[in-house]
């Protein structure tokens, strides 16, 4: 259609809900510029955070009333409310507001610049959760990517430059891939709209924006070819970006992938499924394996991230063989809301762990930091070990439930050898964890040992842990979010 | 109810156990005896008179209707008496817990295993038994990583791998008969036994997917049980654990394997094709003989009574195998009426089933047993090799003669425990498959001669004089291992404690889907 | 009425526990109150025997697990074994008070052997297999903790675990054939709801039960019943613990190792006769001439000891192949059950003069302070007339010599065998037994003068042998009755084979053959007085002779057992068995470290190098994107 | 014809930016390499716009154009800041954090 006619349709269809639809959207933008203009006036960066986290707190309930229900539609299916976004809208609001308060530890100055950037990034990320259109999923995704870079550049010492600056060229590198990759999605169908996909021209082209679009996206979420840039990022910048880095935006590109790759592509799911399945196998296994032998407490972490990203991954690869085969529905939604309840539980595991790194002052964490945390501090020690142990997938929390409908999901999606594949990774993955764990609860603590355990480091570490805990006993959650997958499609 | 109020004790007392910073060894050891206590009078209630078999005090919470995780419990006569058996042993390991400033954690640990062993035996939904079968495994981790001896650190490691390791593929069987009851019932989504563990519904699975799930439910067993190939956790789990933690690993964990079999996997028996039973025969023998010629070498007596533990439980993977293979499918029709006191008509793997599972429950009492007075022995003498030790019986030798009654139960002297499980599956598998005996006779010998050669070595001949003075053990310890005496010699006496409700049990299995 | 024959065994049950408990503080009084509660198992067993007489076999069974009853099963023959036992038990107490006087431990020996007395008691008296079989190994218990009742000894120790392990074997025999029966018998319709071990059905019924398992099996079933007994009456060629047992306290070889528990499996065979007579011929055949046979290979090494103690094992070994030869021959005779009434007899009246011959044995050793070496002794009938006075008389009715009570027992088993011999046609097979029990007793008339003589004349040859006193009259008094008994019980043989089987024929044979034994015992006295009683014997040295010495090494029986079973196969076995252990043991850390490895390997491609980053990218996006095409193609 | 033409071009120009990024050291380098790659998308989606006659495209190269030049800046101001740290800026400097 001309452009004219998109934009006078989209206008006239949108005007009417927009101001509602968007008000979680408009109130966090407008709360950051606050910020930003606060910031002349020198205030205590306590009261910017908490007034950032109050803005979010708000957003929460706004986001939940004002999207979800029934589909609602907009600019002719360019952004389409429904509870699948809203679900992912939330979690990711969740998880800035996870590192809101542990960034207070190293962010000193311009703390408003952060939080004005975080809630930026949340705008970007709300946006993304709805759109259906790769020209608005584009400028999401990139202010997300470029707020982030920002954030990873906070701080002075060498390490965290040296992390930022792997992070921008490969995310810069990404985004080329992106627009190359989406010029050929628009060769292939003459179209951006993932739902409006009719024909598709040629098929080649179409292969070639698939290859292009998987560096593109995912690169952020880390899988295996793309991910070296993430280890580096996620051991150099400060802790609670990290956090972040590790997994908000890693579910933001998740959302994007699970958007792209399958709605998108739903006409090639076939060629779909075998390339992430071969991505998903590199990716666990290589993030476990590789994981064993290191002694980087917070590269530890970052490969354990890697190998998680393999699992999430594994429903694209479900969901698009299921589509081929014709598994039914239930099988997909089944697998859809498998991976919408492990990026909660995610959400807590790893950007916990990155968290807890708080309670140690140093910039370069070896395993050995950690020995005898038990003895200074019990309580940090279990809830860590819990979330350690969740990563793991023992049961009575979150982890074991997610991994566990995720298993469901493969074998009820016949892909028996993946899941084998990733019961043995998981088997393999305990150990490292355990070694992180026998480091705290059994070892000896260093000679000057270097832990900074005051309540602003260790509340999070709890509470993290709580919610833990009780996602793997909110049994009744899980049916919830099968009737919300289907909003995948639209 | 009341089952499930002694498990939610069981629960809260091992989680306040946290809550206690001084006085945790009273706390733990009132707080056990408690739970032992009350799972007796229950079992007194249900099922010392008018147990006719099938499943009492069934319950079910729903917790997720339409993904079918429900909190559904209940036990057999087979489960009650493994819940008496769990319950003292988590008694006797606080019993037995050197009682310092650091060991307080120790006692948190003990509990949180004995809740999680109740768990296992009393859920009827898959969900929360492998939940509760992972459960145990973390605070036996923790016992043999921070109270640990020698390589504490890679023998914990490996235990928690090898074991998690083995429960996943569990795991993986679970979710295979989800899914194949869901694609068979028009997408019911449940995770009850009463509706997966059906044999006519199994069998309809496809064959490569069901031998893949025997396969795994049998790995996991046989890795806690432990049998032969996949036991490789046990020596060094057992040797660098503190002694509690050898003592629920001896009890607690072989009852796991073995209610694995019996619990789990005999109401399905169907399932098993005459292969799978022989190479579970096979196993059995090789566990029996291998474990028995290894323990005959060692030189430190835990070593050795971790290997003489292992080969019991050979004796229990014969009796499954032996007792399905003779017994064929058991049916409710073929045993609903099965009266043993009618020797006349013959109820054929009745026996060693019952043998087996009997052993279970004698192995554990045995082992825990052997373990307490192998820990009085190291306290005094501060030995476990039987070169360091010799001739203790002059100094100690009210603790040297119980020693040797263990010893004595544990190679199968009858009048003890140890001796009726075995004759029945001696008997009984000899029914199933004849040239099985030799086998048996010669594991028996072996058994028999190592035993008496540690009794020999460490206890009689001539006193290790570098050993010094030691004492012989107070009233209290005495009164410890005269209780476990007491109970083994009980046991052996009165089988039909055991065996009434173990035959009922086997004789309506048929009765399984009742819940 | 009331059944005595529950407290036979119970009443020592209770002195076991009474005579520990009391004597951890009164030790004295231990041996009181073990030696009571036998003297009451005797009288109970007098009551029983009356209730029997007046009103035919007791049986009484309770149902004990699955299918196996337990309970009390009392017919002559129970009753003569439990006489026997009590008897000669309280006899052997009452001297053991004093023998045991002076031992710290004394009140756990009493306990062990009122413990002891209890198991064999209630043995004899048991109505089921299995709860046979749970005395039958309470004895070997009793007699292991017995052997090795002197720990300290490491002799002591090794040999009882050696007693423990070989009749182990023999027992682990019995269950087989207990399991092989079952098997057969379990759903038999003919069972008519008593349990397919129980004694009495099994003996009451052999005809049917033979016919529903088959006489093949059934001798299977009796064979491996057999190797039971073998195990427990040490029979060749499970003999060889019953020597080294003799480290033991004198009384408890005289008690367990002479008179009641070795003779526990003589019981189970002619317990189980009927049995063994229903099955196939082979099962009675091979009792006779395994019997016969250690009778003789006994003796030859009996005669070879040096040992005191040793030498009245061996011929205790010998005797008991007597006993079983007999029941085994009986099978053949006229009656059948008469076998059964020989055997008994020879048991009982051995069971009288070898506690004789201990307890004398253990007066000398008092003296001679445990040293054991007949070579060092003699000249004792001066120093210490009445012990050996009474040891004469025990060694004249060892050596059968008329009117003993042996010489009737004996040559009535022998002139069995020769009636065997003659009534199945003359056979060779059938006239090994004669040949073996006769040549037996020509040995045995040898090795005890041999012993007896070397003891009791010529010189002193040590210092202890000059000093030694007759221990205080009163505590022979045990002794004088078994002497009695032993001389006398001749007088009541056939009555003895009457209350076992009715009308048992006392077997004869031509007078020719009669006359060999004595004529034996005519060569043997003179040999060995001219040998022995005088100092001729030490001139002779065989020990260069080859065929001395394999008599020596006990035929190398024992060093096939210990060094090369043992040693040579089961120690390397298991050594091989652990060392392949450990290895599968670090395999699995292996695979770990390797993996481990692995990974730190695999970390290299993390050089931390932006550019190479890149390389990698490209570079792994298009070798997947590579193998999903090719995955597309196929 | 035309639009292959020019898809070839942009393809082109791309792998010269992905030889930059791979190959060069020199900070600045990387960045003109990278504003190469961007370009050669955006070259190709206004050629595909205009072959389809769609106003999409274009709408995505006139976004795509602005986040360049945000990431430009972004990456100079980083670049400015290895100046300041190092005194050159020579990528390869930053190879602390590895393995």
């Amino acid at each position: 259609m001309n452009p004219y006619v998109f934009f006078t349709t989209s206008i006239t269809s949108g005007l009417s809900g927009v101001l509602v639809h968007y008000s979680s959207v408009f109130f966090l933008g407008i709360v950051g510029f606050i910020i930003l203009a606060l910031g002349i006036f020198r205030i205590d960066k306590r009261i910017t955070a908490g007034i950032t986290f109050a803005a979010m707190a708000i957003s929460l309930p706004v986001l939940y009333f004002t999207t979800s229900g029934p589909a609602v539609s907009m600019f002719g299916g360019t952004i389409i409310f429904n509870d699948f976004g809203t679900y992912f809208a939330m979690v990711m609001v969740i998880s800035s507001m996870f590192i809101v308060f542990p960034a207070l530890q190293k962010i000193n100055l311009k703390s408003e610049v952060f939080y004005a950037l975080l809630l930026f990034i949340t705008v970007g990320m709300i946006i993304a959760a709805f759109s259906y259109n790769i020209i608005t999923i584009f400028i999401a995704f990139e202010s997300v990517s470029i707020g982030t870079y920002v954030l990873a550049s906070f701080g002075k010492d060498r390490r965290t430059l040296e992390a930022s600056i792997k992070y921008f060229f490969t995310g810069t590198v990404g985004t080329a891939f992106i627009i190359f990759g989406a010029s050929f999605f628009f060769m292939a169908t003459s179209t951006f709209n993932l739902r409006g996909i009719t024909t598709v021209n040629s098929p080649e082209a179409f292969l070639i924006a698939l290859a292009f679009l998987i560096i593109g996206f995912g690169f952020k979420m880390a899988l295996f070819p793309l991910h070296q840039w993430a280890l580096d990022t996620y051991d150099g910048t400060e802790n609670s970006v990290s956090a972040f880095l590790s997994s908000g935006t890693k579910i933001l590109a998740f959302l994007i992938i699970l958007r792209i790759f399958l709605v998108g592509f739903s006409s090639d799911l076939q060629s779909v499924y075998y390339f992430f399945v071969i991505i998903a196998i590199l990716t666990m296994t290589y993030g476990n394996i590789a994981a064993l032998s290191q002694n980087n407490l917070k590269r530890l972490l970052g490969y354990s991230s890697i190998a998680q990203a393999g699992y999430l991954i594994l429903v694209v690869v479900i969901v698009a063989y299921s589509a081929t085969n014709k598994l039914g529905s239930s099988v997909i939604d089944f697998a859809i809301a498998a991976g919408m309840f492990y990026s909660l539980v995610y959400i807590f595991m790893k950007g916990g762990a990155f968290i807890t790194m708080n309670v140690i002052s140093k910039e370069k964490i070896e395993l050995s930091d950690i020995s005898g945390l038990a003895k200074r501090s019990p309580a940090t020690a279990v809830s860590f070990a819990i979330i350690l142990l969740a990563l793991a997938g023992i049961p009575l929390t979150g982890g074991f439930m997610a991994k566990y409908y995720l298993f469901i999901a493969l074998i009820s999606g016949q892909l028996w050898w993946l899941a084998i594949i990733a019961i043995l990774n998981s088997a393999i993955s305990v150990f490292y964890y355990l070694r992180v764990i026998q480091q705290m609860f059994w070892k000896e603590p260093q000679k000057k040992d270097t832990f900074n355990l005051t309540g602003w480091t260790k509340s999070p570490v709890i509470i993290s842990a709580i919610i833990v805990v009780a996602l793997g006993l909110a049994y009744a959650m899980f049916p919830v979010l099968i009737s919300a997958a289907g909003g995948l499609f639209g | 109810m009341f089952l499930l109020a002694i498990f939610i004790i069981s629960i809260l007392v091992s989680i306040g156990s946290f809550a206690f910073t001084s006085r945790r060894k009273e706390y733990a050891i009132i707080s056990s005896a408690v739970v032992m206590v009350l799972t007796v009078v229950y079992s007194l209630l249900h099922f010392a008179s008018s147990y006719s078999g099938g499943y009492v005090s069934v319950s079910n919470i729903a917790l997720s209707t339409s993904t079918g995780i429900y909190f559904s419990t209940a036990v057999t006569g087979f489960t009650d008496w493994l819940l008496i058996l769990g319950t003292v042993i988590i008694f006797i390991a606080a019993l037995i817990t050197k009682d310092n400033k650091d060991s307080r954690t120790m006692y948190s640990y003990i509990l949180i295993a004995g809740a999680g062993l109740y768990g296992i035996l009393i859920s009827r939904n898959f969900l929360f038994f492998y939940i509760f079968w992972e459960v145990v495994l973390i605070p036996v981790y923790f016992m043999i990583g921070q109270f640990g001896g020698k390589n504490k650190d890679s023998a914990s490691m490996k235990f928690f791998v090898y074991t998690q390791f083995g429960s996943l593929f569990i795991l993986l069987a679970i979710l295979t008969l989800y899914n194949f009851y869901s694609l068979s019932h028009s997408g019911v989504l449940t995770f009850q036994m009463s509706a997966l563990l059906n044999t006519s519904f199994i069998n309809t699975i496809p064959v490569l997917w069901k031998d893949f799930l025997i396969f795994g439910f049998l790995f996991g067993f046989l890795v806690k049980m432990p049998s032969f190939p996949v036991h490789s956790w046990l020596p060094d789990s057992y040797e660098s654990a503190p002694f509690p933690g050898t003592v629920i690993l001896a009890g607690g964990l072989s009852v796991m394997g073995g209610y694995g079999l019996f619990g789990i996997l005999l109401p399905v028996s169907g399932i098993f094709s005459s292969t799978v039973l022989y190479v579970l025969i096979l196993l059995g023998i090789i566990s029996l003989i291998y474990f028995a010629l290894t323990a005959m070498f060692q030189q430190s007596l835990k070593r050795m009574m971790a290997f003489a533990s292992a080969a019991a439980m050979g004796f229990v993977t014969i009796a499954f195998g032996a007792g399905i293979l003779e017994a064929g499918t058991i049916s409710a029709s073929a045993y609903a009426s099965a009266n043993i006191y009618n020797y006349s008509t013959f109820y054929s793997g009745i026996l060693e089933l019952s043998g087996g599972m009997f052993q279970i429950v004698a192995h554990g009492l045995i082992m825990a047993m052997i373990f307490a007075t192998l820990y009085f022995i190291t306290e005094k003498t501060g030995k476990q090799t039987m070169m360091n030790l010799g001739g203790i019986f002059r100094e100690a030798p009210v603790l040297s003669s119980l020693f040797l009654a263990g010893l004595l139960a544990s190679l199968g002297l009858p009048g003890l425990a140890g001796f009726i499980g075995e004759f029945s599956i001696f008997v009984g598998s000899f029914q199933a498959i004849s040239w099985i005996i030799f086998f048996l006779i010669f594991g028996m010998i072996i058994t028999a001669s190592y035993h008496i050669w540690a009794a020999q070595k460490s206890l009689f001949g001539p006193y290790n004089e570098n050993l010094g003075k030691i004492g012989d053990i107070n009233s209290k310890e005495i009164s410890i291992l005269m209780g476990l005496l007491i109970m083994i010699f009980i046991i052996g006496i009165v089988p039909n404690l055991v065996y009434v409700p173990l035959v009922s049990y086997i004789a309506h299995l048929g009765g399984i889907g009742a819940l | 009425m009331f059944i005595y024959a529950w407290l036979i065994f119970i009443s020592p049950l209770v002195g076991f526990v009474l005579s520990y408990l009391v004597g951890i503080k009164y030790r004295n009084w231990s041996g009181i109150i073990a030696s009571t509660s036998i003297g009451l198992s005797l009288l109970f067993s007098y009551l029983t025997y009356l209730q029997v007489n007046a009103s035919g076999p007791i049986h009484e069974s309770v149902h004990w697990f699955y299918s196996i009853n337990y309970g009390i099963y009392v017919d002559h023959l129970s009753l003569v074994m439990v006489l026997m036992v009590s008897f000669v038990g309280l006899m052997i107490h009452l001297y053991a008070m004093h023998y045991m006087g002076k031992d710290p431990n004394r009140h756990v020996y009493f306990a062990e052997t009122a413990l002891f007395t209890a198991g064999m008691l209630g043995l004899v008296i048991s109505s089921n297999l299995v709860f046979f079989f749970l005395f039958w190994e309470l004895v070997g218990l009793c007699s292991y903790l017995l052997i090795g009742f002197w720990f300290f000894k490491p002799n002591a120790a090794s040999a009882a675990k050696k007693a423990f392990i070989v009749t182990r074997v023999g027992d682990l025999l019995f269950l087989a054939g207990m399991a092989l029966l079952y098997t057969h018998l379990i759903g038999f319709t003919g069972l008519n709801g008593s349990s397919p071990l129980s004694i009495p059905y099994l003996i009451n019924n052999a005809g049917l039960v033979a016919a529903h398992v088959g006489k093949v099996t059934l001798g299977i079933v009796s064979v491996l019943f057999l190797a039971a007994a073998a195990g427990k009456s040490s029979q060749f060629p499970l003999h060889v613990w019953i020597p080294d047992a003799m480290e033991g306290p004198t009384t408890v070889s005289a008690l367990i190792h002479a008179a009641t528990m070795v003779t526990a499996g003589i019981y189970l065979v002619a317990r189980l006769f009927q049995i063994f007579q229903a099955s196939a011929p082979f099962a009675l055949e091979s009792v006779a001439i395994l019997g016969a046979f250690t009778a003789v290979f006994a003796g030859i090494l009996g005669l070879v000891v040096n040992d005191l103690k040793r030498i009245l094992a061996y011929s205790t070994i010998s005797q008991l192949g007597y006993m079983l030869a007999a029941i085994g021959l009986g099978g053949f005779l006229t009656i059948g059950y008469s076998g059964v009434a020989y055997g008994m007899y020879h048991l009982v009246v051995h069971a009288m003069f070898k506690a004789l011959l201990f307890m004398t044995a253990g007066s000398l050793l008092l003296a001679m302070m445990e040293l054991r070496d007949v070579r060092r002794m003699g000249g004792l009938w001066k120093r210490m007339p009445v012990t050996v006075t009474l040891m004469f008389i025990g060694a004249i009715t060892l050596a059968a010599i008329p009117p003993t009570a042996a010489y009737f027992s004996k040559d009535a088993i022998i002139d069995a065998a020769w009636t065997y011999f003659t009534g199945s046609g003359y056979g060779f097979i059938s006239f090994l037994p004669w040949l073996f029990l006769v040549t037996g007793a020509l040995l045995t008339v040898l090795y005890t003068f041999r012993m007896f003589f070397l003891v009791a004349l010529g010189k002193p040859r040590s210092k202890l042998a000059e000093e030694a006193k007759d221990p205080p009259l009163h505590v022979q008094i045990p002794l004088f009755f078994l002497a009695a008994f032993s001389l006398g019980f001749g007088i009541w043989q056939s009555h003895f084979y009457d209350y076992i089987s009715p009308s048992t024929p006392i077997p004869s044979a031509p007078i020719y053959i009669e006359a060999i034994p004595w004529a034996f015992i005519v060569i043997g006295v003179v040999i060995t007085y001219y040998l022995y009683g005088t100092e001729r014997w030490k001139h002779f040295h065989f020990s260069g002779n080859p065929l001395y010495k394999v008599v020596k090494n006990k035929f190398y029986i024992d060093y096939l057992f210990t060094n090369i079973i043992a040693e040579r196969v089961i120690l390397p076995l298991s050594a091989a068995f652990s060392t392949f252990e450990s290895h599968y043991n670090t395999s699995v850390d292996v695979v770990g470290h390797d993996t481990m490895r692995l990974g730190t390997f695999m970390r290299r491609i993390q050089d931390g190098i932006i550019r190479n980053y890149f390389v990698v990218l490209i570079s792994g996006i298009s070798i997947i994107f590579i193998i999903m095409e090719i995955l597309r193609l196929i | 014809m035309l639009i292959l033409l020019v898809a070839m071009l942009s393809l082109i120009l791309f792998t010269i930016g992905l030889y930059g990024v791979m190959t060069s050291n020199i900070g600045i380098k990387m960045m003109i390499s990278i504003e190469i790659l961007l370009n050669s998308g955006i070259l190709n989606l206004v050629a595909v716009g205009s072959y389809y006659y769609s106003s999409q495209p274009m709408l995505m190269a006139l976004f795509a154009i602005a986040i360049g030049v945000v990431e430009s800046v972004i990456g100079m101001s980083l670049l400015s800041a290895i100046y300041r740290k190092f005194g050159k800026i020579s990528i390869s400097l930053l190879k602390e954090i590895k393995w």
